[in-house]
């Protein structure tokens, strides 16, 4: 299959991948882990705590049992038609005991597809003097491999739709204008009605997930916010008391003070004072680069 | 107004319509009177696809007709005009969609039973939003499962003419033939080539 | 990647652009090292001129910059494109609109993060085009992603005086809140004051 050596390579760079070579048998593959004073250490100390964020980003990387098994095959470089059920039944449940040891939340899958292949092995196990038996673990074990080759040719399917040169990714599309004096497309008409209950509709699902839920603030703050960043779009300084205009009155000052504030908070802008007292100056953050040639240029003055 | 060359008007339509324009949509531009034969129509077509080979636009059919695009050998420098990158879809989605596009009608069962996983809601969300999958019908079996299929967006997207422009599946192979490979070498490729040309998509899109 | 020859990118970049590009965005779509010059690219204009006489397209200067349009002599059977009305935007696209409206400056993937779904490129674009909303800036964060704003356009369009007239998100949230009524008051209320608008925040827009 021209696709195995790819779907490895996928497993064996996700971090998960390497992560469980490194719980299962505590040495990571050729890739030195650091250096410590002049050596490569290659072998994690085995008692090293790893963080059950990390394990969750492990989880994340496979879709599902399946994909975890057809990683476990893979790595041993085995065909699917040979795999050892006993082996791959050790390797599954080894991780599938990690995780239940950090309290990790398996879905049902994984503890479902434990299950199975529990099944399957203790079959073999049992004395074959009944031909049925025989047939009953025979027939469960080609089960589990028709399950794994169907699987595994749509991941490579998918893959391979992934690698299509797609629209908005490899292939643009073109728009010349018509020249000025002939009918235009016309955009459609939008109510003010409509645009409010997409958003009603909007708002209502995302309560349903409460970390998700949208904060209320005022728009003028919102639209200030806006405003700022617009005056500000040159890239330049502006000094910070010129975004304030006296004709605005206190409640302008308070609004526009606030959307400087969260602004800031957002890592949008940046206030500069090259020195106590001196002018402060507002201006759009930059890429570290940019913000190199400031440093240079405070140094400067 | 005196008719301007067919090619001239052919190339500014394609090339102002940004989405694929099918033959029949193109012969809408003329009045009854104006209206070139298909043939003539296709010649142009042709004859725009050659002049373009030097050109940083090409030609291309599609499902939903013929659309003209960046070249892709220039598409890098042209991408970066905008802004945004282009979304990146998760695994979970591709996967999901593979199933859609080859083995449609599916419902979202028979892809979780496929996958091992279950599907989430957003994916068929993400999927039906953009247009790429669409409900077709429901399975006559209790709770009536809808069943989804790909549609001409989706092939436009990928910029492929008809499922059949999909990427060959991979060959599922025999695990009976480790066994009994002396006997059934022959037999078994050949029954392997036949259950591919099951699994080829069919349905058929205009 | 090898530099393909500098008029196809020129050429791809105006046609792909549809608004006209200017002699300087032109050359922030090349890496220092293989930045053309001025001349050269002036140079490829000109021959792109020359080349498209014969064509159904034309390169004409206007005081945006450089723009490919259709040549005005076929210009009245492409229109014919769009005699049929648009269709209606989508859910996706009103759900974005508004998400930016209330939450700007925002970026994509916080939309995203709130619908649940992933936002195309064509609703943004939409939008952009349709000049209802407009980049910002972008939030200092890995991928420095574009931050989204309304525009003037926007609030005129919808008969808004300022964001402040659309009614409080609380209001919108509330399920038995009687939307019609809310906004009745509100354009109500924005008419009125229209007048008098002397405690309104006057910062330019640019």
């Amino acid at each position: 299959m021209p696709g195995q050596t790819t779907m490895l390579e996928h497993a064996e760079t996700s971090a998960g991948a390497m992560l469980l070579d490194a719980t299962l048998t505590g040495v990571l593959p050729q890739e030195p882990l650091a250096m410590v004073q002049g050596e490569p250490l290659l072998k994690l100390p085995l008692d090293l705590y790893i963080p059950p964020d990390a394990l969750e980003v492990f989880l994340d990387a496979f879709e599902g049992p399946l994909d975890l098994l057809l990683y476990l095959i893979r790595r041993q470089n085995l065909d699917i038609l040979d795999i050892s059920i006993a082996e791959i039944t050790t390797q599954y449940m080894d991780y599938v005991d990690l995780m239940t040891e950090l309290r990790l939340e398996l879905a049902a899958e994984y503890l479902l597809m434990a299950a199975m292949l529990a099944e399957i092995k203790s079959r073999m196990l049992l004395p074959r003097s009944h031909e049925t038996g025989e047939d009953e673990e025979g027939d469960l074990r080609a089960e589990l491999i028709r399950r794994l080759q169907d699987y595994e040719r749509f991941r490579q399917a998918a893959q391979d739709l992934d690698d299509l040169p797609r629209l908005e990714r490899d292939v643009f599309t073109v728009h010349a204008a018509i020249p000025p004096g002939h009918s235009q497309r016309i955009p459609p008409d939008v109510d003010l009605r409509e645009l409010l209950l997409a958003l009603q509709g909007v708002l209502a699902r995302a309560d349903l997930f409460t970390h998700h839920r949208v904060e209320r603030e005022s728009l003028s703050l919102r639209e200030r916010m806006s405003q700022v960043m617009a005056q500000l779009q040159g890239g330049g300084f502006l000094g910070f008391t010129d975004l304030f205009l006296l004709e605005e009155g206190r409640s302008g000052a308070v609004v526009t003070f606030l959307a400087l504030l969260e602004l800031i908070k957002s890592s949008i802008l940046e206030l500069v004072q090259t020195e106590p007292f001196a002018p402060i100056h507002v201006r759009l953050r930059e890429s570290p680069q940019a913000s190199d040639d400031l440093a240079r240029a405070e140094t400067d003055h | 107004m005196t008719l301007p060359v067919l090619k001239q008007i052919i190339e500014a339509a394609l090339i102002a319509a940004g989405d694929p324009l099918t033959l029949e949509r193109l012969l809408t531009l003329f009045t009854e009177d104006e209206r070139p034969e298909r043939a003539d129509l296709l010649a142009a077509i042709s004859e725009l696809e050659t002049d373009y080979q030097t050109r940083g636009i090409e030609l291309v059919e599609v499902a939903g007709g013929f659309r003209v695009q960046v070249r892709t050998s220039v598409a890098p420098w042209v991408a970066r005009l905008w802004d945004e990158r282009a979304p990146r879809y998760s695994r979970a989605l591709l996967e999901t969609l593979s199933l859609i596009a080859y083995r449609q009608p599916i419902t979202r069962g028979e892809i979780e039973e496929i996958r091992g996983v279950a599907v989430s809601t957003s994916i068929i969300k993400t999927l039906t939003e953009r247009e790429w999958v669409r409900v077709v019908g429901h399975r006559d079996v209790p709770g009536r499962p809808a069943l989804y299929a790909t549609t001409r967006t989706f092939l436009d997207y990928f910029g492929l003419r008809s499922l059949n422009d999909l990427p060959p599946l991979a060959a599922i192979r025999d695990p009976n033939h480790v066994l009994e490979e002396s006997l059934v070498r022959q037999t078994a490729s050949a029954m392997m080539t036949n259950q591919e040309n099951n699994d080829e998509p069919r349905i058929k899109h205009h």
